[in-house]
Order: C-alpha cells, then structure tokens, then sequence
C-alpha cells in the first residue's frame, strides 16, 4: 500500500551508510524536494547510486548531496560535472565505482527484474573490463556485470494517482522506472497527486505495487521557474 | 571562423536524410546547426530521446526536456521519449546510423581515449562507451592538436582507451582522415593547409591517396 | 459444491488486502469470484496488467484487453499495463506476493511438476516456471487424485519438474497442506473426511500436527 | 524510412526458411492481416518465433500458419492451444524449442538491445536446465540463454503515424515492442494511421526508426466485432 507523506517523513528512513538510488540525469527528473529534505536530515556515509553527477557546475539536486559531503561510495556513470565530486574522488574521499552509462541502467533493470547480471560488449579492451568475468556466448565474449538493488530510492514522476501509479512526463523518467523496481522502499515524488483513473492504465509508467511513499513535490509551474533560472544562470538558454 | 565551428560544420557534411545520429557534448552537438537544408537527420539523445529539436525560447523551455549535457531542447513532430534502458537498447543494439564524439586521442587503430586522464581529469564514461561499442559508424571531432601542440592523432593511444578499434572517420580542424583496416586514410585537409604541413602535425602514420581533397564548410 | 469450486473457494481465503497475485488458468483464476468482500488483492496477469477487473459485458469487450488464458477482461480504475518484458520483471524480481497455479503433481521437497506428460501431453510451461521460480509465495490448486484415483501429491514427482523446492500450500479436494522444511503438514481436511482417509489418498507422508482444522468454504 | 504499403507487399520478403518473428498473445495484439497474406502467400518452412501458439483451440492467428503446415521450427514457451502444433510436434515434424516466458520475451530484449544473453533462475532443477551453460554471479548460479533475432517481424499497434511511430492499446502490446527492436525489417500493422505528431512523444511505444513498414489493418471496430465473435463461440464471452 502506497502512504501520501510529506518529504522529511520520507527520508526519515534512510540512515547512514544505506545505499540509495536517486533517479534523474542533471536534475531533469530528479526528486528535487526529497534531495533536499535528505541534505536537510545530514544522515552520512551513504552509498549513492546515481546515473550522473549533479547538474553542471555542481550545487543542484544530488549535486547538494556531494557539496554536504554525504556520499561515502557512489556508483555511476559520470561525475564530471560535479566539482565536488571530482575533488573529492581525486582526494581518496569518496569511492567512485565507473559503469558504461547503459550497464549502469541494465543492472538496475536486472536488480528490480530478478535477473542474474549483465552481459555486454561495452568497454572490451578497457580498464572497465580488467578483472571483470567474461563470458562466452555464441563464439563471443561479453563482459558480465552484476544487478544493483537497493536499500531505499528516491525517484520522480509527473504525476501520481492516489494508489501511487506514476505517469512520467517528457524525457523526466529516464533512470526512474528502473529504479522503482530496484529498491525495498521506494519513494516517488509528484508534481501532482490525481484520484484513481485520471492516469489512464497504458500511460501509467510504474505500477503502484512498487511505490511506497508518495510525495507531492513543487508543481510544474514551479518547477519551470526554477529550471528557467538555473538555465539562464548558466547561460544555457536566452 | 573558429576551429571549433570549423569541425562541426564538416561533420555536419556526413549528415545522411533518415540517419540516426547521437551527438556528444560539444563540438558534435554544435554540428546539429550546419546540417544542410533538406538533410533530415533523427537526433538521438541517450538521456531519452529520439526527434530532438532546436533549442528552445525561455517561454517554451520545459524542466521536463533537456539533453544529455543538461542544456533545454525541444522535441520534434513525430518525437519519441522512453527511459534509459530502452535508449540504451536503441544504442548498443546498433539502431544509431552513426555517433559523433569528441576525443582526446585517437590512433591507427580506430582507438579512441575520451574518457580519463588518470589522476588528473576523470569525468567518467557516461554513455560514451556504450555508443562506441553500438553505433554503426564512429565519428570523432577534435582538435588536430592539443594545447602543446601535441597531436592527438597518435600511432597509439597513450590514455586510457574508452573503445578499441570501433573509430571509422576523424574529423579536425585540420584534416579529415578515414580509419581503415590498412591504417589512417588521409582524405581532405583544410583549405591554408598542404598535406605535408598535416603529415608534420600527426603522429600517426598517414596514408596519402592519388588525390587528398580540400575541406570546403 | 464440485470439486473444483471448492478448491477455489477455499484458495480464495489465502488472500489478503493489497497482496498482488497472479492466477493460472482454470481453478485459480475461479479462486478470484471468491475474494471476501472488502479483501482488495491486485490481480496481475502475466501478458501484461496489474488491475484485473471482472468479466465483461458482450458491450464492454475489447479486443485490446484479454488475461493469459485468452479470455476478455476489464481493468479496475488504477489499473496499469505494460509489455511482457516487463510482466516478467515483475514475476522474476519477487514483486508478485504469491501465485496460484495448477498442477500434474506436487511433493514432498515442494517440487511441482506443471507443464508436460513427456510423449502424451506437451503444453509447454507458458510463464508458469517464471512464476514458480518469482513468486514470493506458491500455491498450488489440484485435485487431490488422478482420474485413476491415484494421487497427485507425491513423494517425489514422476513427471518432469516445473521447478524444485518452491511450493509453500497445496490445495485439495481433500485438504490443504503446507510445504515445510521438515516435509508436508496436514492443515485442513475437507468436512465429509477424516485424517486417516486424507492420509490414505496421499502418496507422500503427511506431518500430522495436533490439530487438523476442517475446510470452510 | 517507413514506407506505408499494402499487406500483400509487406509479407512479399519472407521467404521460404527464414526466421520470422510474430507479435501478439493468443490472437491479442496479433498482426491478423499480416498473417492471413502470409498464409495465402503459402512460403513454407519457416522458423517462427512467437510467445505462444493460436487461440485456444486453434485456427486463429498465428494458428493459421500451423494448419498451412508453414512451420518447420518454433522457438515459443507455449504450444497447448494449439492442436495442430501440438499434433505435428508429437509427430515429429515440427520442431519446438520450449522457453519459460519471461527467458522468452528477455532473449529477445538482447536480440534488439544488444545484450549478450539472459541469465535466469528460471527453470533450475528441470529438463530446460539440461545441457544450458551455467554462470555464478555472486555465489549464486544462473541459467545461460542466448539472444533472439529474426529476419522479419511483424507487429501489431493500434495507431501509427506517417513516419511509422507506434502507439500500443490496453495489453495488446505485448511482445510487440521487443519484436520490433529484434528484426532486420519489421513490418507494423495497425488500426489507423495519423498524422505526425498526433501520438505524443510519451505515448510512443515504439520509435519509427525501428519501423520499415506500415500497414493499415482493419480498424478498431472491425476488430471488435471479430473478437467478439471469437470469444462467444468459444464461450469465453456471454
């Protein structure tokens, strides 16, 4: 059963060194209000699963996380974005374990999809591939990657219907359905909370069987405030 | 005009109607503008897109579309959006008809290093890798040298590799060579150039045709 | 009461609110005109919904909506769909709270065997393994004896495995019994029975607790 | 490019031997059309891959193809509804391959994706285990499955566009949008076609790039009242 709870209830859940996942990529689809919340508590040491750093410059949506130096472990596929995360690695701070952006997402998927790992041609002849089991199929081999899961994930969603179905919007879901089924708590945040069947059941984009918390977040509007700002400030649109 | 834009708009020459193209950060996404009229090409972001469009004014920015370096887009009529499993599918599985990436060396090989400088700069791969392995045709825009005056068109890569053997054409602000099975193609040179002045500037060996063109953008 | 009826009946009780639940075809797809009122369980079915609703009307049909077996359904409001790689996340990664299947034969290491009577009867497993190996909870619907008056559950299955060790309650004409670690254990016995009759139409050992509730239905 | 042609043209590239990939679930998001001029067309030893046989009882669907004894080989994870295949595999002249459905639909999901294989509990313990490469992925042992790929597909959507973006309807999508990634030329039948930008780019279920053709079957009412036929003389429907 999916609970509608405010954002600082829940993050209460979270305590030092779970592994969380947070959906989103540069802060487009990244539960925003939660980040916050999360920053606000201070809980430390956390392993963080995120597919990319913070938005360039560093400072917005996880990129709060790393500046309040959170983050003990993180798994990823970029952080070069991110400054703080840059120096913090470099410094032997923070251990940073580097996935081909499309291994990173399939082993959530095989984390959530009860699937043994991930067996790709991506990074062959790498050092991502040193000391990594290869596997044979066919006359070829694959690199095997193993499933990610867990312990809590903040995701983000459009909207939500009172059960906790979540409708995604725009290019908004990217890391998000994947995680909603990767993590034993999973909390969504929304734009908006509707009542059962406004989201029609094909455009429903995570069943509410996988969400346990839903948030109400700030509203489109608000939201396109806020990203017109930080993209004028960083002189990414006119 | 400046090196940079010099690059893109001879990339944007290897624009095919229908083509399905993902375009790195950079340079390649600078590429998009100089597309000739009446080539449509289908821009791929790997974030979660197919059908990318032009930027947008500040009334149709939309906190729910960036691209993959966080910069606003539009979508084009006929636009898809899915999330990253899905796009990554479109990518290794060999949908994308060519990705265009910066770098910062290539080699003889069709090795390409965009990825690390080991204790100095470590970005991370993103989905970089991922397009290497799946795109069916690598393009790699860079500057012919580096800010030493290093060529980074090595004999071999000297950092860490982010693909092995996948590079098909190397498009910089001074030549465009062809990676082939017997070495490096030298197939046009920038118009105050002579192919000896970009023979002295590469560190790979070159192969030189009958005929090496000119680079018109 | 026929036989089948009853079983449904009875598997119908194991269910509880909010638990998410996918039905095979025949006796446990019955099971769901059983649910108590007030008992919301969440019906998934396996080509794609979680929100199975009841039957329609000859006016409500869509040819778009139809469950695992063919038939057409509705969904509830708060209803989702999605593609089959999909539904098999959903059944492989542990989020479907139990399952109700039929079966050839069960026994005494929770072993089911469902899907073929090698040279005779060769269905295939349809999603039935995925299932039996997904579920977080296995319940098995069957008649207690064959047609032959044999009995179905087993101390070890004769016919080809559908999967090994994952049965938690089998439900009979005759009895429930529950899957542990130290063997079966007789729950429940039909009302017109005694232990001993159940025990004496059961191929497999029966643990026999202290007490042995009668089937309600 | 999508191009937008009749049935009849579209089934013209299946030839006799190749391995054809056909969408649906028991007659449910089926390309019927498609099927039918297949049969006329009459081309024989195929390899068919489809998630399961006819509509109970046989003769619907892709239980046409069966009758017309066009099937040499079958990669499926079910064949009970179907008489006649059930009959021609126990007669030994139809071989089938049996997958667990969630291997079946997940093998052709590397096909399209270019994944390396499927590793699966599934069906440990049992004769589909027999002879199958084994991997331990962290102490624990997988089944090995390979990726599926066909010549052709043909697919089932309720709408497509001018450029061939496909909208799916209800559960009708079912292995259709795998399918549709996993084939050399993929062929769309759907119920109307519309405008570019008619579908939103959220309700795309699968992008044109992956379509090679078009082909406008019979609508959304027409269907309807052919299942509903179906369903009430099989007593499925009152």
């Amino acid at each position: 059963m999916t609970e509608i709870i405010d954002a600082e209830q829940a993050v209460r859940n979270i305590r030092e060194g779970m592994t969380v996942m947070i959906g989103g990529f540069l802060g487009v689809g990244e539960p925003l209000l939660l980040i916050d919340e999360l920053v606000a508590g201070g809980v430390g040491k956390l392993s963080l699963i995120a597919v990319v750093g913070s938005y360039p410059g560093g400072g917005f949506g996880v990129g709060k996380l790393s500046r309040n130096r959170q983050i003990a472990r993180l798994v990823t596929s970029h952080i070069g974005t991110d400054p703080e995360l840059v120096r913090q690695y470099l410094a032997g701070d923070l251990e940073v374990e580097f996935n081909p952006m499309g291994t990173f997402i399939e082993r959530i998927r095989c984390g959530g999809g009860g699937l043994g790992g991930v067996l790709t041609r991506t990074g062959f002849g790498t050092e991502v591939a040193a000391g990594r089991a290869r596997i044979e199929v066919e006359g070829e081999e694959f690199l095997l990657y193993t499933p990610l899961k867990a312990d809590v994930a903040l995701i983000k969603a459009h909207r939500g219907d009172r059960l906790g179905n979540l409708e995604y919007r725009g290019i908004a879901l990217n890391s998000n359905p994947a995680m909603a089924m990767a993590a034993a708590y999973v909390v969504a945040e929304v734009d908006e909370i509707v009542d059962v069947g406004v989201i029609a059941p094909r455009h429903v984009g995570t069943p509410h069987i996988f969400v346990d918390a839903l948030v109400r977040g700030r509203d489109h509007q608000e939201r396109k405030l806020e990203f017109t700002d930080l993209w004028v400030d960083s002189g990414r649109l006119q | 005009m400046d090196a940079r834009e010099f690059i893109a708009r001879r990339i944007a020459q290897e624009f095919r109607c229908g083509m399905v193209v993902n375009l790195g950060i950079g340079i390649p996404t600078a590429s998009a503008n100089h597309v000739p009229h009446g080539v449509d090409v289908i821009l791929q972001s790997e974030n979660g897109c197919l059908g990318l469009g032009p930027r947008p004014s500040r009334a149709a920015a939309d906190p729910d579309l960036a691209n993959a370096g966080g910069e606003p887009i539009t979508l084009l009529p006929g636009a898809a959006t899915f999330d990253l499993a899905t796009s990554f599918c479109i990518i290794r599985g060999g949908h994308v008809d060519a990705t265009v990436l910066g770098a910062l060396e290539v080699d003889s090989q069709g090795n390409i290093a965009n990825w690390k400088i080991p204790g100095k700069r470590v970005p991370g791969m993103g989905g970089g890798m991922d397009l290497l392995a799946g795109a069916r045709k690598v393009i790699v825009a860079l500057q012919h040298a580096d800010k030493d005056g290093d060529s980074k068109i090595r004999k071999h890569c000297r950092l860490p590799l982010s693909a092995v053997g996948v590079v098909d054409l190397i498009v910089t602000d001074k030549a465009v060579i062809e990676v082939t099975a017997e070495g490096l193609v030298l197939r046009e040179i920038a118009p105050e150039l002579t192919v000896a002045d970009v023979v002295a500037a590469t560190d790979a060996d070159l192969i030189l045709p009958a005929t090496v063109a000119t680079i018109h953008v």
